[in-house]
């Protein structure tokens, strides 16, 4: 098979065996729609509400993607803060993990009094989720630098900001890197999360409102267009990042010897 | 085996002669051991209930109509509460002295699946149009985002729970009743079971049990305020107690029966409405069992 | 790793008070936090080369972190020519290469972290003077071993310091090129002050002005060993192949006095 | 300030910092208690309801601290599993991708339906929330292992189990702790979302509860003795995760020149 | 990093079919995806060393790791003596210790990773030769560089296979460490076939049965230079420093005629 082909075919084959797995897990359950309706049946609500599913995807869509530019580039310029100042990272690091101990049903009041029930109130919850994956992750990159390599800066009376930036920061981008993995994993979620918060659109409201009026199929077929769309958006920012960072040694990438 | 009875969403005084039975010791003398279980979902008892992962679930008249439409073996077997609940709360002192003046303003919803309709019909019976109003979901923010102003109105609120509130926190508010305003009668909170278990012997103990129980309610209101404050001692505060007090009349006396014009004539007025595609025979989701 | 005693030694018998002499003394070094050494005295004639031999372990590296400020108490000063701070240039044992840069990028990364321009026109005719012109676009992952070592001189020369501490720069060069890049050395740091660490008792009697030998344990500076005429010396000029033998004997003596 | 003085005294003016922030948003937000309830408010209440606060906590506590665990051992398992069989990664990692995407409120039923009422069903949400971080970091990390190594190891005709548990599974081990870090600070609201499928106690289930009932105070009374938890929590983690990989170098606790 | 072209070239002069040599013909080095080499053909005498000289970045390292069978095309054979896989120790040029292993458990990484039983005895015996029993129990963070190479050696000599490929295997260490590992390897390797990649002439003169100097762009290899006497040999003794310097005229020759 050739690579083009099987680049190709390879997530088609994913896709059968989840729709396969999703069939069984239907069985399971005794074929009964209104807990777990089956993929054939969901495919067929997904078609019929197509247009709807779209507009409401678009939404979603918005907030995932304004949610991860906007936790990571929090969580990118915290995190530098952060690794620069010693003494900050002890006062703020008890914050970032209590932000993400804290129920959106408990802020949601507070999120939608500050920003309103707009996009603002999602992008932030979906931001919030995003952001301690990415800080964490790239702090910790941060903080490993080779100590060579920071002798080596001292030696050469470099500037602070320049060290973190020319040396710890390039070091650090594999750490980062993970992060924005499981940052763009989670993201969905976020977004979805945001939208109970208060919606009037969205994957999320759509989910919620169609499971209240017990159409529990068009919920699956929400569910199932948001994660399409989760798995497109991991693959891509995995393609993307590997290829960013040529010079980290990667198992998948390695020719392995033929023989 | 104990019989599991999966309220609507957290104990609060609507689930009043569920608690009364259980704690006087009516359901005990009935022969039967309830398990109340208290879920944060008010969408999943039904299912679980037609999973036959419980005997029985609190649930709403209007979900009980989606829920035949959408094929869950359903049946409606109890009425707890026989009037609605739900409201459009404005609050008292504010520009909103009629249903017409929402004409343009900002409505707060916490999805529970039929809101637009009743809002719809609420405001048609005063000369607005649904798209005339801006429908929000404030979903975890109900009272807040009034008393905050960050909507003109909320529907979604309990006329005997956030009124209440409302006045507690000094913001009182005014409510208008569904049912004064085009929408017919409906039952807020009710009991189904799974279709095929209709002849569960305990179903009908478990009816007349809670039907003693509102009695002895509408009778002693202080002492099974006590009762159920004892049961659940952080209930136990003013909100409550006024709830307790607000909630005492609108308890189903007779639980078991059956008002099949009321189910006709809202089972018309949802597929009117566009919420529901068939209403099925009314015996295939609501029934009497004495 | 290094510590400062109270400078009760007496005064260094062969450059007495000389401003020209760089002077450390009473550094313990220490490593894990026990004493590598006694408290050495270290005097560096400015302009010129001091190669450090010495058998494997004994401090050597350790020794070059400190001057370069690196052990724990940071800055040295001699209280005469004050802080070596900015004064220095460092090339580690091991290359310390950037592997997300690329060879001449390692080369310019001094002036780029002190955000001063780069001298380009340098750093292309250091590059081409160690063979890495043609490489000079890679990333140090495709580089063999001496060409990384290369490149990491390449960087140190860059840095146009006064003292320049270097631990095994030729270490991995071919004979050829290792003559060639000594060659180079010497010529690009004429008049600075050069302290090498090397395993090669010919490179340090090619190269040094004066030769230090690190032994024993805890470890102490033998008496300076001063070869005749300038470097950079032939190797097979004069009498340097009997004092390569003579040197040689004298590592072969301390090491059985001493014992490992 | 003697070294343990500032171990005791740090986290106490973090603590307060934090309240000061509290109150100062207490007070923007124009003291309104049924939106934000200052701290005095939420520490009376506090008070006042310690032993229910203390009941619930211990049930969250014990979901939480499973899930890590579960969580924990499963993504460690399913990374070392991935890692080793290339197929397998590109047919589960969507899956897992997916799993990260799905909001409670649509599985909860089958959920409860799988795993009754008890702890189980709580348990198994705070696992899945758990679960990704540390896989992902971790598949990162062992993917990343030093090609030098496995070539060693390849000449060595090391069994393919061994090279994984001797050389990967140790190089992988920062990137592991970083995925732990991230896993600790989201294991606590990955109970409380667990509380969610119907709970009948636990920190969440009573924020729920409280939030419902307007009782706010209580709310972020429990809210407050949950981030408390976490960041304990987080705190033991990330001490214990530092001391065990001592060769890994770590900014914090290199030694600063003090010149 | 090497190709295998069909097996046109003559019979090898030196070894023609001698089931005591392990021969390798039609080797392509690549680097990078191009050729670095013209198609080599290579004869290692059983139970013998042979060393290979040559400039930096010829591709000595490439072709050592083409024989550990971790090139493109895996591993090699030669048709007469199997594939090497399993038959092979291999010491990169680079220390490659885990730095969570102690330098014993480092030195016993082999056994453990074939799921063997570690000889503890020979592991002991060899920390205490190379000098490092009393850092057994130390992480390689806490060694100097030549201490590592002294632990990598370690744990190639505890591998105990028939062939042993070593890159730059004492580049790291003083003089009189150097003779005495150098005596130690050649003790414990008698028997074994050894190809050893060095920078030093005096080590190949000393320790090989063969020197092979590869060289040249794209390279290729020099006839073999076949020292006479056993190894490993005195460095003072016979005609040694006579080699020794001729075949450093070699190099400088080869340098000069190839180009860099
Ligand atoms: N953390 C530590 N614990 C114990 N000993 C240590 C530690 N760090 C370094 N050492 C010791 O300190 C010494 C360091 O020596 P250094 O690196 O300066 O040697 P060197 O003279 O440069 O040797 P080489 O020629 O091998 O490079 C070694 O003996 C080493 O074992
Ligand atoms: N990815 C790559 N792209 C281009 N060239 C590469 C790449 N990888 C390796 N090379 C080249 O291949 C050669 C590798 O040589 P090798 O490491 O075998 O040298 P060597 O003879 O061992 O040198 P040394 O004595 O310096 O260790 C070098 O010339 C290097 O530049
Ligand atoms: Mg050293
Ligand atoms: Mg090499």
């Amino acid at each position: 098979m050739s690579q083009r082909l099987a680049r190709v075919v390879r997530p088609l084959v994913t896709l059968a065996g989840l729709l396969l797995l999703w069939q069984a897990a239907h069985w399971l359950n005794g074929e009964r729609d209104y807990l777990l309706p089956g993929p054939l049946t969901t495919a067929q609500t997904a078609w019929a509400k197509a247009p709807l599913l779209l507009d409401h995807a678009l939404i979603t869509g918005a907030e995932i993607l304004l949610g991860l530019l906007l936790g990571c580039l929090l969580g990118v310029v915290s995190a530098l803060a952060l690794a620069q100042v010693r003494t900050l990272e002890r006062w703020l690091l008890p914050l970032l993990v209590i932000s993400q101990a804290i129920p959106v049903f408990a802020i949601a009041p507070l999120l939608v009094l500050w920003l309103g029930y707009g996009l603002a109130s999602k992008v932030a919850m979906a931001t919030l989720i995003i952001y301690f994956p990415v800080t964490a992750a790239f702090l910790d990159g941060l903080r490993q630098t080779d100590p060579l390599w920071l002798d080596q800066a001292r030696v050469m009376q470099a500037r602070p900001w320049r060290v973190l930036l020319l040396v710890r920061l390039p070091a650090a981008l594999p750490a980062l890197a993970s992060g924005l993995r499981v940052a763009t994993a989670v993201a969905p979620i976020g977004a979805v999360v945001g939208e109970w918060v208060g919606a009037s659109g969205g994957l999320g409201y759509l989910m919620l409102h169609a499971n209240a009026r017990m159409q529990i199929d068009l919920m699956f077929a929400a569910l199932f267009t948001l994660a399409l769309f989760a798995v497109a958006l991991y693959w891509a920012v995995d393609r993307g990042l590997a290829r960013l960072l040529p010079w980290v040694p990667d198992s998948r990438t390695r020719a392995a010897p033929s023989a | 085996k104990p019989l599991t009875v999966l309220l609507d969403w957290f104990v609060n005084p609507d689930h009043g002669p569920l608690v009364v039975a259980q704690e006087a010791g009516y359901f005990a003398e009935a022969g039967l051991e309830v398990e109340l279980i208290a879920p944060a979902d008010p969408n999943d008892p039904p299912k679980l209930v037609a999973a036959e992962k419980a005997e029985v679930a609190v649930t709403y008249q209007p979900q009980v109509h989606m829920q035949a439409a959408a094929g869950l073996p359903l049946v409606r077997i109890a009425t707890l509460v026989a009037t609605p609940l739900n409201s459009v709360v404005v609050l008292d002192e504010g520009p909103i002295k009629t249903l017409a003046d929402l004409k343009g303003r900002k409505i707060g919803y916490s999805v529970g699946g039929f809101e637009d309709a009743l809002l719809g019909t609420m405001l048609a019976s005063h000369g607005v149009k649904l798209d005339e109003v801006e429908l929000i979901n404030v979903n975890f923010a109900l009272s807040p985002s009034i008393v905050a102003g960050k909507v003109d109105a909320t529907i979604g609120a309990f006329r005997n729970f956030e009124l209440n509130q409302m006045d507690i926190n000094g913001t009182p508010g005014r409510a208008f009743y569904p049912e004064e305003h085009g929408v017919p009668a409906y039952d807020e909170l009710v009991l189904v079971a799974h279709r095929d278990h209709l002849d569960d012997p305990r179903l009908p103990k478990l009816v007349a049990a809670i039907g003693r129980a509102t009695r002895h309610m509408v009778n002693h209101p202080e002492e099974s305020w006590e009762m159920f404050a004892q049961a659940y001692p952080d209930l136990n505060d003013e909100l409550n107690r006024r709830a307790w007090a607000d909630t005492l009349p609108r308890f189903a006396l007779r639980p078991a029966a059956l008002d099949t014009t009321r189910y006709e004539t809202f089972g018309a007025f949802l597929k009117e409405q566009g919420l529901i595609d068939t209403v099925p025979p009314l015996d295939t989701y609501a029934r009497q069992i004495d | 790793m290094l510590d400062r005693v109270p400078p009760a030694d007496p005064p260094h018998p062969e450059s007495p008070g000389d401003p020209a002499t760089i002077e450390v003394a009473g550094l313990i070094l220490k490593a894990g936090g026990a004493p590598l050494s006694r408290p050495l005295r270290l005097s560096l004639p400015v302009g010129q080369w001091t190669a450090v031999l010495g058998p494997s372990g004994v401090g050597k590296s350790t020794l070059l972190k400190a001057l370069a400020g690196l052990g724990p108490d940071g800055d040295l000063t001699d209280g005469r020519t004050g802080g070596l701070a900015g004064r220095v240039a460092y090339m580690a044992q091991s290359d310390g290469l950037l592997p997300w840069l690329s060879v001449a990028d390692n080369g310019a990364l001094g002036a780029r972290l002190r955000g001063q321009p780069v001298d380009r026109v340098r750093l292309a005719t250091l590059l081409q003077a160690v063979g890495l012109k043609a490489q000079a676009g890679l990333r140090p992952d495709a580089l063999s071993g001496g060409m990384r070592q290369r490149a990491a001189l390449v960087r140190t020369l860059m840095e146009d310091r006064p003292v320049v501490l270097m631990d095994e720069p030729f270490s991995a060069l071919d004979p050829v090129t290792r003559l060639d890049l000594q060659d180079l050395a010497a010529r690009t740091l004429a008049g600075r002050t050069v302290l090498m660490v090397t395993h090669d008792p010919m490179e340090a009697l090619r190269l040094a002005h004066r030769i230090l030998i690190l032994h024993g344990r805890p470890a102490r500076l033998d008496t300076p060993i001063i070869p005749p005429g300038v470097p950079p010396r032939s190797p097979t000029a004069g009498d340097l192949p009997a004092r390569h033998a003579a040197l040689l004997e004298r590592l072969h003596h301390l090491a059985a006095e001493g014992g490992r």
